[in-house]
């Protein structure tokens, strides 16, 4: 049993049946991880892209030096990191968090580059128009450079979404119950892990289809007049 | 234990994760082309197992694959009657190869196809046989087109080779948890552990910038 | 047109890096004045532009527009220090410019590429900007295309809604960098139409570089020829372009009309 | 492998679970703990010489030993009914009863596993795969309140930073855990856990995969030979038993133990 | 030059989805003949070219080289049946191709450009390969080259590179598609007097689609005037270019030689 969930051994199909309830418990974490993470990934990608775009060498360059490393490094080691070495500063954030955090540090260092090359495509000859019409310097970035960006931005986002969902069950390493999580204990108690795994794949499957679906189609709902992509 | 005691142990567990690093690179990259070039295929039933093969290994998740080649196998095998318990070391290089195997089979398909219909019709008017077109033309030309995602793609394999640590491959990550396991002592631990990866991941970064210039020579000979 | 030189460069110096573009340049142009810019290709044409639009710096020497210093501002002690990002902005009102790319804004209506500005700069209600909006692309030609968006015009059609969108600015100067050279043949001559039009009705300043002799002959009040940032010859179109007396110029027009 | 292949090839292959002090691998590979050393001595019995050590989750054993990863575990692990359906036990080494980690001044005043039952408030940490799962199960734990960690050393970090407020193993593992940090502590004034009206008491065995009956009746020999002497539990005592844990070895036998229930 | 035709296309149709840009073309070429084909563009030259060399299929008709079907085979009752790639294989062997854009291989340097197609579809050794390479670069010219990559070479002589590669193949037939129009108007000679070279001094049949109507007059046997996928005009090239016939033909010719 668990989270009130009989399984039925009878046969294999009755076994899946029976825990299917189970794995949709712990699909609901996974997507919740996806989320949260997907967020963490967004803001913090940002404030490094900017950094990195600073005119101060003193930022841009550890900036620069903070994305590689970030992307250089296993999420698996990162999540460690900030699951066993931050409490020892006193900072004891719940397993899940930890575990979104960690997702979304390590998306961070991808998503700062969707960042910055979506702005940088938006030419020059953009920004001097802006200028010839006395636009404001921040009315110049929100109003010209991000409109442009953002359908650049956005199909690559979507992707890393995508990414991020299939990277949550190393989050199962700190005891966060997502679905591989829940899949595996369920093997651990009925010793048949061929019957879970397996529809952690199938799941797996149809979960990345309809995300990346889901991309595809705000993708093509975007305006993008005339926007020279790529 | 003094801290530069873990020292022996972590190089230890770093040379299995080159080791796999390596093996399973080599593997995905001969799957990318196998099933790259498998995707182009006009033959429907070697395109739809290629498909397949690409659709199926993006579309879950790495750490699911692991898994699934660890614990599962083995039953679906006892099941059809046939051994099918890979140690370890098989399953980890089996998992990251097919994994990364399926992100460099798009990349071969891009790059292949980036190549100009003009160099196709060259061939064909040297009469070249699609197979010889394939090899002495296509590919070669397509190579250089793929090896900066090849690069990124042999960085993110270098990291994934992290999650073999779980099904008790004795690897950098494994050997750090163990070591922790008897110290405690995370923040050290760690910290050497993610400079290891660091340091590896831009040796290896520098290594397949080698490669690239030298299969683009080509490209980048002067007069 | 007065005698008031409404732009004066005053021993301008430009450089980028090692290679220095304009070279003490002296240049005038008055109130209502249409002077055209000819010469050769990298001799600092459309730099002269793109530092009075002030999207260049200068190294040396002092522009005045409308009397009061572009690049400067005049401190207390009355010397010249230079200019805030508010003073250029004051400055830039004056002056409006149109791009040899159009770079229109391709996320933005036709309309609105012209009412973004007003409403967002000048202040003026959505209402005002709008009908003058239509005014202008009535102006242009161009008044059943309003809603559509860049790309789905002509490059024609696009250079005459940056001349709209520049004139919505209601600026005493307007900058031209070659407004055709971007132009399929065929498209050249409705976008020279809608200048020559506006160099007639319109008591504009204008300064127009372009490649277009025959055109720059039949609007200007006056044509300079540029070579290596300097001036080095200028006059009323009909001698220059009859009788240059300088022989780079002859040699220069000879290249280009043959 | 069979007996005949292990005594043929003089090696074999034996699994532990970084379980100190059951057993463990240090970091220089060197096998250490009540099963690996028991191990060693009944290995020179059969004249094997050469064993190959293998460290994995606990939550593997039994998976490994189906799939042929190793040929042995000498992990103590507690013989009990269900996993006597998977695996073949030998008779029993050692006994030991239960425990429980706490953080350091026992903050929330647990001295039972029946705690977590009555206050639904308090978290306790299981590791995957191990018994104290049924044990909560029984006593009608919320599986809500249950923390599963991978390994016995993630209890440490778990317990110390609050994110379970016990962790439920056994009393060895308990103090040999509480010995290694000073966040954390065993529970004192323990009350053993009473299920089936009966006090919990665990007895750990060698396990072989089923179908190697040869291997583990070989095994059992040896074992029984090996308690005979002082030498066995001393072993024992030395990783922290009691007499009563090495009296207790003998209570029962591994047919009593599959056949409860 | 014999009276066989070499070249054959009889009542040949073919179509680009609704577009049929060759529409019942009859068209002959004599062994040893030299044609030049000109005409405005789409006109469908290319086509033609592309259709012998088994780069496009056709709709309708029949296509003969050498007195052998090239689209089609001879089935055992006698009737024509599509080709199989065997067939278009072994017919492809008696054509070259010098294509507008060179298509060099990139990755090759220029021997190895000239020297595989001999080493790997007619087997020849490599020893005898290189020296045939060395001959051929010879005679176009660029014997001290062969060991750079194409793009370290100018346009015209990549370019020749790209006639030695086709005659490494000892074509009975050479086909040229524009084999000037992308180069820089002072490279373009170098390439027109090997192509000279080889029309004067060689038996074989050349087909070449070019706008250097001073060229094909030189070198053509007959010049062909293609429009709207027929041939409009065809004669001796003195004929064609001082006095033809056709109206059409006229216009073309005062077009292109402005
Ligand atoms: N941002 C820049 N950085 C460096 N050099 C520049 C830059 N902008 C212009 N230059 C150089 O300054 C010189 C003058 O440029 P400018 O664009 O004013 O020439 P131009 O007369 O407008 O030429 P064209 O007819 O080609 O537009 C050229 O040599 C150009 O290469
Ligand atoms: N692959 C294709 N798909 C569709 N239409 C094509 C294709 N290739 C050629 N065409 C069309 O067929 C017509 C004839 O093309 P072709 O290339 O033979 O003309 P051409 O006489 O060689 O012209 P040019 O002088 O421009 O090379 C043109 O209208 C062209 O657009
Ligand atoms: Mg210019
Ligand atoms: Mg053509």
């Amino acid at each position: 049993m668990l989270f009130g969930y009989e399984w039925d051994l009878s046969s294999p199909l009755a076994f899946a049946v029976s825990i299917l309830p189970i794995l949709l418990t712990g699909m609901l974490v996974t997507i919740q991880a996806t989320v949260v993470g997907f967020l963490v990934a967004l803001v913090l990608g940002l404030v490094l892209a900017v950094l990195k775009a600073a005119p101060s060498r003193l930022i841009a360059w550890p900036a620069r030096v903070v994305t590689e490393f970030i992307r250089d490094t296993p999420l698996l080691v990162q999540l460690f990191f900030l699951y066993y070495v931050l409490p020892e500063y006193g900072i004891v954030l719940p397993a899940f968090m930890t575990g979104a955090l960690a997702l979304g540090i390590q998306y961070s260092a991808y998503t700062s580059e969707v960042y910055r090359a979506g702005l940088e495509a938006v030419g020059t000859d953009q920004r001097e128009a802006a200028r010839a019409l006395s636009f404001s310097p921040t009315h110049t970035f929100t109003h010209v450079v991000v409109p442009q960006a953002i359908p650049r931005i956005v199909p690559a986002m979507g992707n890393y979404l995508v990414s991020i969902m299939k990277d949550v069950p190393v989050l199962s390493v700190v005891t966060v119950l997502e679905m591989l999580n829940v899949a595996k204990i369920v093997g651990d108690r009925t010793f048949d892990y061929l019957v879970p795994l397996s529809m952690v794949g199938a799941l797996y499957l149809i979960m990345t289809l309809v995300a990346s679906s889901g991309v595809r189609l705000l993708d093509n709902w975007l305006p993008k007049q005339g926007i020279p992509l790529k | 234990m003094h801290w530069t005691e873990y020292f022996p142990p972590l190089l230890q567990g770093a040379w299995v994760t080159v080791q796999l690093t390596v093996y399973s690179t080599i593997l995905g990259a001969a799957l990318a082309f196998i099933f790259g070039i498998g995707k182009l295929s006009t033959n429907w039933a070697i395109k739809g197992v290629s498909v397949a093969y690409i659709e199926v290994f993006r579309g879950t998740s790495l750490l699911v694959q692991l898994f699934w080649l660890y614990f599962a196998l083995p039953l679906a095998g006892m099941a059809m009657g046939i051994d099918l318990r890979l140690p370890p070391v098989v399953a980890g290089v089996l998992a990251l190869g097919l994994n990364i195997g399926a992100y460099g089979a798009e990349v071969v398909r891009g790059a292949i196809q980036s190549v100009h219909t003009d160099q196709h019709e060259a061939a064909r008017a040297l009469n070249f046989t699609p197979r010889q077109t394939l090899w002495n033309v296509t590919i070669p030309q397509a190579i250089p087109e793929m090896m900066p995602s090849f690069g990124n793609l042999a960085v993110q394999n270098l990291k994934d080779t992290a999650l073999v640590s779980l099904i008790s491959l004795g690897d950098l990550t494994f050997r750090a948890e163990q070591i922790r396991n008897f110290t405690q002592d995370s923040t050290t631990i760690y910290s050497m552990l993610l400079l290891t990866y660091f340091g590896m991941a831009l040796v290896l970064t520098v290594i397949m910038r080698g490669l690239e210039s030298y299969v683009s020579r080509w490209r980048t000979a002067r007069s | 047109m007065t005698d008031d030189p409404i732009i004066k460069f005053d021993q301008v110096v430009k450089r980028f890096g090692d290679l220095t573009v304009l070279n003490k340049l002296d240049f005038e142009v008055k109130k209502g004045e249409k002077v055209s810019i000819i010469g050769p290709s990298g001799s600092g044409k459309s730099t002269v532009l793109r530092i009075l639009m002030t999207l260049e710096g200068i190294e040396g020497g002092v522009v005045t527009v409308g009397g009061e210093p572009l690049w400067h501002e005049k401190a207390a002690d009355g010397s010249l220090k230079p200019a805030s990002e508010a003073h250029l902005r004051k400055m830039r009102t004056q002056l409006g410019m149109v791009f040899q790319q159009f770079n229109l804004f391709p996320h933005m209506t036709v309309l609105r590429n012209i009412t973004e500005a007003p409403i967002k700069v000048l202040g003026l209600s959505k209402k005002e900007a709008k009908q003058r909006g239509e005014e202008l692309l009535e102006l242009v030609g161009l008044a059943d295309q309003a809603h559509k968006y860049p790309h789905q015009l002509s490059g024609g059609q696009q250079q005459r809604v940056g001349i709209a969108r520049a004139l919505a600015m209601r600026p005493n100067i307007l900058l031209f960098d070659e407004p055709t050279s971007a132009l399929d043949p065929e498209l050249v001559g409705e976008v020279l139409n809608v200048i020559g039009k506006l160099a007639e009705e319109h008591d504009l300043t204008m300064l127009l570089v372009t490649h277009e002799m025959r055109f720059a002959r039949e609007i200007s009040d006056r044509v300079c020829f540029f070579d290596r940032g300097k001036i080095r010859e200028e006059g009323a179109p009909e001698e220059l372009f009859t009788d240059p007396s300088e022989e780079r110029t002859r040699e220069f027009l000879k290249a280009v009309l043959d | 492998a069979t007996l005949q292949e292990i005594q043929d090839s003089g090696s074999i292959r034996i699994a532990v679970a970084n379980e100190i002090p059951y057993g463990y691998v240090d970091p220089n590979g060197e096998a250490m703990g009540a099963g690996p050393d028991v191990a060693k001595a009944i290995m020179e019995k059969l004249g094997v010489e050469n064993i190959e050590w293998v460290t994995t989750n606990f939550s593997s054993l039994i998976p490994g030993l189906q799939a042929d990863r190793f040929d042995m575990v000498a992990a103590e692990m507690a013989i009990l009914p269900d996993r006597c359906q998977q695996v073949l036990f030998s008779e029993p080494n050692s006994s030991y009863g239960e425990g429980l980690l706490v953080a350091a001044g026992n903050p929330k005043d647990i001295h039972a596993y029946s705690d977590f039952a009555e206050n639904p408030d308090l978290k306790v940490a299981i590791m995957a795969g191990a018994d104290q799962l049924e044990m909560m199960q029984k006593l009608g734990v919320d599986e809500a309140n249950l923390v599963t960690i991978a390994a016995n050393a993630d209890a440490i970090s778990t317990v110390s930073t609050g994110r379970a407020d016990a962790y439920a193993a056994t009393s060895l593992t308990a103090s040999g855990l509480a010995g290694q940090n000073d966040g954390v502590e065993v529970a004192g004034e323990f009350t053993d856990p009473v299920i089936d009206g009966e006090e919990v008491r665990s007895w750990g065995g060698f396990t072989f995969a089923s179908g190697n009956e040869e291997l583990r009746d070989a095994v059992n020999e040896a074992l029984a030979e090996f308690k005979a002497t002082p030498e066995w539990s001393e072993t024992l005592m030395g990783y922290g038993f009691t007499q009563a844990d090495v009296d207790g070895s003998g209570h029962k036998t591994t047919e009593e133990l599959c056949a409860a229930e």
